[in-house]
């Protein structure tokens, strides 16, 4: 007989301003086997859990459900909450009366019966319930980190230092990522590649550190402790063990007019090519698509010029798989560089530039050696217009978002340009300031205070060259919406921070959540900030929304601690929601008839034959066998069998039923 | 007498579309209360004998849910489903239930206005098509063939 | 202030437009190409319907912009919200010709609209010498453009006889049937 | 030949007749004819939907229930204006069944909301463009910049024709026409409109801009596809020339003026004669 005690929790008023929590509780002390039921105002609080730990003690319930919020949030708590009062924590459910009914419904009677209803539905389906105990899986010490830009960096580092394995892996020729092309940085001005440059050798240098340049992830199977990844090492047509990287190639490359990824179109580079002067590995890959020998089957010069014979032209792609225990995405974002805003001419007007443009052109690394000149005609630009949100806040072209870091970087665009052209005169179309950070107004105040920056608040609404200036048609909202127009030798567009290209897919292949916007999502947007959806594998910098280096950098330590946790740790307790083959015993067997129809929908390989043997060692009949190491409960096999031989743990047929039925019965 | 207020039976999986309901209470959007979401893994999980037990047991509507194309946490739990959804389409016509009971959608957990528009266009579309009693009556017909058969077989073992 | 929910209710009931999604980053104002002329830019209007203030919605139904609006839709196209303004205008402007409160310095673009509009009423087709006239007795701009319509005729542009269509009962029945 | 329906629109019939004279013999040098709609009234224009929503709805339906009646299933509507009241109209009814019925009463006919409506670039790229080159005669050799105005790409999501900033399919057709089209700032900015009459001002005002962007980059001629654009471009030019302090004597031509020349036409068969800015280079076609 069961004894089932129902928990209604208030939530403050989340629940109980829409719900009639007390109803609940007294309803549900009326269902048949519920023992005890009860409210309180905070259940997931200290006096709430022992509230729960006390009536199993005290009333020997064999079952609890908990109708509060969303089991996705407090299933944990409150699992362990009874394992402590001595009940087999997967005697534990909890009714979603938060997200599901008091958040959606208006109050009213209807939402209080709702709330009966799907505690009824847990009452019923824990009464079925089997006491089940976790599953132990060994940890392979092993990260992957995907990305080198300044978060893989910082958590690579993290962990490398707290004495972890890791393996890196860029996609570009170098790692380094959108920082290593950033000028200055906010709000302190100090030189991007003076900080980032001394971390980039010591990911190359770190003895923990496997980097991967120019690779890319190609599969990802497993799970959290025992992921397999296979690494797509893209052909750099140069052996890396020979090259010394003395670069005599790419002065020779006779293929000079290809525009550099580094400097955002705004200089060239030669066909074998390392991106930058400080990258890391400083040594050149041919970039296949725009080479002259694999394209025309001529050239080879650089194999010519090179002193150890290290170019390689034959070398295809390499796979290698490696063992890991846990993964880090910090892929980043990319800004809007297609033809988005035909109002502003972007990509029609070669004066009209990015925020990233703008960035090469302020870097003393940069195609113009950080002087500030106008791409068409070298000109050193007197008057700057800035368009902040180009892109972001607009819905109507698709993004919605705010990007963040827009403003700040303007700001410090507007204020590097003072800097270089002590005549020149800057404008900033603005629609609101967000400068939320430390020392951030103060820096946007100074640029408007003491650089003379104008900011002018108004959306831009189109730009037309003429006569070699580029006339900017704005509005000033804070004159009456008065037009304003300004000639201009230079637009800088804000624009938009997004996803990454790419980002979709290598989501779906390591089973991660995504946005509507393909940046990733977090596990929970306030409590698991660093975490995905996919135990083992956790996010951090821009490629989960954009943000600015400090954010990025905290976050990718978040990370970091994260994984650095989970490996403190030799082994690994799993979720016992696994399936089972029905094993019972002669004379009655298992209904398995050995078809393996689930084998074959099994996504992970987790079910195997295996022959059920007699006692002179003749095979008696075959049947099914679940690995649980392998399993991962998603339960396709389940729907999938003929002779119902195959069950999962946690949510059995019986179980389901049982809910269902609970549901629809009077 | 109130306008008829039909009873949904909800079949979502635990990533995607669980979590996109989720959102949708986070959000505070607003749907009609008269669907019920049950709790499965993945969608590949959902027998779909519980689609034909709830019709049994007197649900007048059916929304299976789960992560869009791809995008499965389990890597192909919902292609499963999908599939599974077309052969029964033409069991269930076969068997004369009205397939249009049945919503089929993909809900990520970034969808949580989406997850209240399905609710509410479902709500709206069973609303339409009224109670339905059709399947009940035609189970509890066969229970009761059924248990007269375990009867009379009880009555010849006795004798 | 008085706040009035009525009018901008009924306002966002015509039009299916909810002001409050305007968040005033000024697009509209800056492309408009009679902003310049306008008491209100586009924006300002905008915002002065948020306020839900009678006394700013009177000011709009009084106004020179919405008979200035030449409803070329840029602000639309252009809105990063896509709110409608130029169905906001007509809005307006038909509230503001039924409640007798045009804009006196719009009265000549107002008399043009109905001389135009009287000239369909009775023939079908716009008859250019009719509106002509009929919009210098509304306006009592008799020297107008005296020397253009010579020329016009010259040239073959402005036919003295009206061509009366067939249908111009079935005109007469559509514009008794819309009048309000 | 290709039989299509036609709406002149009333502008056609007076102040732009050149402009149906040009359509109709550009037609007819390529095949196609154009059949008048029959009784056709006039659609309101901006007069009807500045002053009432409804009237300006059913003017324009009451033409495309005729169309319909007389069973055409595509239209040529040469008029911008005209265009673009037909087109939004026929969207709006098919949006909205409860006001197609309505309307539809408004106009005793009924309506069933499926008319190809084409302006005349739609018209040439769909029957025109591929023969276009081989008939041109006397290439079209002059710098133009191409005028869009509001009407025929605005409300984009409605009227789905070319890009909204910067459209390009006049241009194209000049080139293939053998002129030299530039870019200029001014393709799709409003000359004023309605306001022709009204407050002239304005249409000197915004008119002016655009014929002196045109000419400041050495446009020979503007290619319009509009009557209203035509007339206060054209019409218009000495309250123009007065705004602008500068007497600026470039022509206003209509595509199909253009486009004529070029397969052959007399500068008289496209009705050249009528404009007020006389159109000098001609004489060398």
């Amino acid at each position: 007989m069961s004894k089932i005690g129902v928990f209604i929790c208030h939530c403050g008023e989340n629940i109980s301003a829409t719900v009639d929590c007390e109803k609940v509780a007294a309803e549900a002390g009326k269902m048949e086997g519920v023992e005890f039921a009860t409210d309180y105002k905070y259940m997931c609080s200290d006096p709430g859990q022992t509230l729960i730990k006390n009536a199993i003690k005290e009333k020997g319930l064999t079952g609890v459900v908990v109708g509060a919020c969303s089991p996705r949030m407090h299933e944990p708590t409150f699992r362990k909450a009874c394992a402590e009062a001595g009940l087999n924590p997967y005697l534990c459910e909890m009714s979603n009366l938060r997200e599901h009914c008091s958040w959606v419904h208006e109050k009213n009677e209807q939402t209080t019966e709702k709330a009966i209803d799907l505690v009824k539905m847990l009452v019923e389906k824990v009464k079925k319930n089997k006491p089940l105990n976790a599953i132990k899986v060994p940890i392979t010490k092993k990260a992957l980190v995907i990305g080198g830009g300044i978060a893989g960096i910082q958590a690579a580092l993290d962990i490398a230092n707290a004495g972890q394995q890791v393996i890196m892996v860029e996609k570009e020729p170098s790692i380094g990522g959108h920082m290593s092309q950033l000028s200055e940085t906010f709000p302190t001005l100090d030189c991007s590649q003076c900080i980032l440059t001394p971390r980039m050798v010591e990911v190359a240098q770190h003895p923990n550190i496997t980097l991967y340049t120019y690779a890319e992830l190609e599969h990802l199977d497993g799970f959290i402790g025992n992921f397999k990844a296979t690494i797509r090492l893209k052909a750099k047509s140069v052996d890396y063990k020979l090259c010394t990287g003395c670069g005599l190639c790419t002065t020779k490359c006779p293929s000079k007019k290809i525009p550099s990824e580094f400097n955002e179109g705004l200089g060239m580079r030669t066909a074998i090519y390392t991106p930058f002067p400080q990258a890391v590995p400083n040594k050149p890959v041919i970039d296949r698509a725009n080479c002259t020998y694999y394209q025309k089957g001529k050239c080879k010069v650089c194999e010519k010029v090179c002193p150890t014979g290290a170019i390689q032209y034959d070398l295809p792609d390499q796979f290698i798989t490696e063992d890991i225990g846990a993964v880090v995405i910090a892929t980043g974002f990319n800004v809007l560089k297609t033809d988005f805003f035909p109002e502003y001419g972007y990509g029609k007007y070669a004066d009209v530039l990015t925020g990233l443009q703008f960035e090469r052109l302020a870097s003393a690394s940069g195609p113009t050696l950080g002087e500030i000149r106008r791409p068409s005609d070298g000109q050193i630009p007197k008057k700057i217009v800035f368009i902040a949100c180009s892109g972001s806040r607009d819905p109507a072209k698709g993004i919605p978002y705010c990007s963040k870091i827009c403003c700040m970087y303007t700001a410090k665009h507007a204020m590097l340009y003072q800097h270089k052209v002590h005549d020149g005169e800057s404008y900033v179309f603005y629609m609101d300031i967000r400068a939320g950070g430390k020392n951030y107004e103060e820096f946007v105040r100074r640029a408007i205070e003491d650089d003379g920056v104008n900011y002018i608040r108004g959306r831009v609404a189109r730009i037309y060259e003429k006569g070699g200036k580029y006339i900017v048609k704005g509005a000033d909202t804070l004159l009456g919406s008065k037009p304003v127009e300004i000639e201009a030798d230079m637009v800088v567009l804000a624009t938009a921070g997004v996803s990454n290209p790419g980002a979709e897919e290598l989501a779906q292949k390591m089973h991660v959540s995504y946005d509507a916007y393909k940046f990733f999502a977090e596990a929970h947007p306030k409590l698991k900030p660093v975490e995905t959806n996919t135990a083992g594998i956790f996010l951090c910098g821009a490629c989960q929304a954009p943000k600015d280096i400090p954010e990025t950098v905290g976050m990718a330590s978040g990370a970091a601690a994260k994984v650095i946790g989970l490996f403190s740790n030799s082994e690994l307790t799993r979720e016992p929601l696994i399936a089972v083959v029905n094993r019972s015993a002669p004379p009655v067997f298992s209904t398995c008839v050995g078809c393996c129809m689930c084998q074959t929908a099994c996504p992970y390989n987790a079910i195997e034959r295996e022959e059920i043997k007699g006692r002179d060692g003749s095979v008696i009949k075959t049947v099914a066998k679940v690995n649980p190491g392998l399993c991962q409960g998603c339960g396709t096999c389940v729907a999938f069998c003929r002779s119902k031989a195959i069950d999962m743990q946690g949510f059995s047929n019986e179980q389901m039923f049982a809910e269902v039925m609970a549901l629809l019965n009077e | 007498m109130s306008e008829f207020e039909p009873k949904i039976v909800a079949f979502v999986c635990n990533w995607c579309t669980y979590a996109g309901a989720d959102l949708t209470g986070t959000s505070r959007i607003k749907y009609a209360s008269n669907v019920k979401i049950v709790r499965f893994p993945c969608t590949g999980r959902i027998d779909f004998m519980l689609l034909l037990k709830a019709f049994a047991e007197g649900a007048d509507g059916i929304i299976v849910s789960g992560c869009h194309p791809n995008d499965c946490h389990y890597t192909s739990g919902n292609f499963h489903a999908r599939r599974r959804w077309v052969i029964f389409r033409g069991l269930l016509n076969f068997m004369g239930i009205d397939v249009n009971r049945i919503q089929f959608s993909w809900v990520s957990a970034a969808e949580g206005a989406k997850w209240a528009d399905v609710v509410n266009s479902t709500v709206t579309a069973v609303r339409e098509l009224g109670p339905y009693t059709k399947y009940q009556k035609a189970a509890d017909y066969l229970a009761q063939q059924d248990q007269s058969i375990i009867d009379g077989q009880e009555a010849m073992i006795i004798k | 202030m008085i706040a009035n929910q009525k009018s901008i209710l009924e306002l966002q009931q015509h039009t299916g437009v909810n002001v409050n999604r305007c968040y005033q980053c000024g697009k509209c104002s800056a492309g408009c190409q009679l902003a310049d002329e306008m008491d209100f830019p586009p924006s300002m209007v905008m915002h002065m319907l948020q306020t839900r203030d009678e006394e700013l919605f009177q000011q709009l139904l009084n106004s020179k912009t919405i008979w200035l609006c030449v409803s070329c839709q840029n602000c639309i196209e252009r809105c990063p919200m896509s709110i409608d303004i130029p169905q906001i205008m007509d809005y307006l402007r038909e509230k503001s010709a039924g409640e007798h409160k045009i804009n006196h310095q719009s009265r000549d673009i107002v008399a043009f609209h109905r001389a135009f509009l009287d000239s369909i009423k009775y023939t079908g087709r716009l008859y250019e010498i009719g509106l002509i006239a009929g919009y210098k007795t509304r306006t009592f701009h008799l020297t107008q453009d005296v020397k253009l319509a010579p020329k016009m005729y010259a040239k073959g542009k402005l036919p003295l006889v009206p061509e009366m269509i067939k249908g111009t009962r079935n005109i007469k029945g559509i514009f008794s049937r819309t009048k309000h | 030949m290709k039989k299509l329906g036609f709406y002149p629109g009333c502008s056609l019939k007076g102040s732009s007749s050149e402009y149906a004279q040009s359509v109709l013999a550009v037609a007819k040098a390529f095949d196609l004819e154009l059949t008048e709609i029959n009784d056709w009234n006039c659609c309101g224009a901006t007069a009807a939907h500045n002053m009432n929503k409804e009237l300006a709805l059913s003017l324009s339906a009451r033409i495309l229930a005729l169309a319909e009646k007389q069973g055409m299933t595509e239209v040529v509507v040469p008029c911008a204006a005209c265009y673009n009241r037909l087109t939004v109209t026929q969207h709006e009814l098919n949006k909205d069944e409860a006001l197609k019925q309505r309307v539809s009463d408004i106009i005793e006919m009924p309506i069933s909301g499926n008319l190809q409506i084409l302006n005349v670039m739609q018209l040439i790229d769909k029957y025109v463009a591929d023969r276009l080159e081989e008939k041109v005669t006397t290439p079209f050799g002059h710098k133009v910049a191409c005028y869009y105005g509001c009407l025929l790409v605005r409300p984009h999501n409605i009227l789905q024709f070319d890009r909204l900033e910067d459209p390009q399919s006049m241009d194209i057709l000049m080139k293939r026409s053998g002129a030299e089209p530039i870019a200029w700032g001014f393709k799709t900015e409003c000359c004023g409109a309605g306001f022709s009459v009204s407050r002239t001002d304005v249409v000197a005002k915004l008119s002016g801009n655009i014929v002196k962007d045109a000419a400041d980059r050495g446009a020979e001629a503007i290619i319009v596809a509009c009557p209203m654009c035509q007339s206060n471009l054209d019409m218009r030019r000495p309250q123009i020339n007065e705004y602008l302090k500068q007497k600026i004597d470039i022509p206003v031509l209509y595509i199909t003026q253009a486009i004529g020349l070029a397969v052959g036409l007399s500068p008289k068969e496209v009705g050249l004669q009528k404009h007020f800015v006389p159109v000098e280079f001609s004489e060398q076609h």
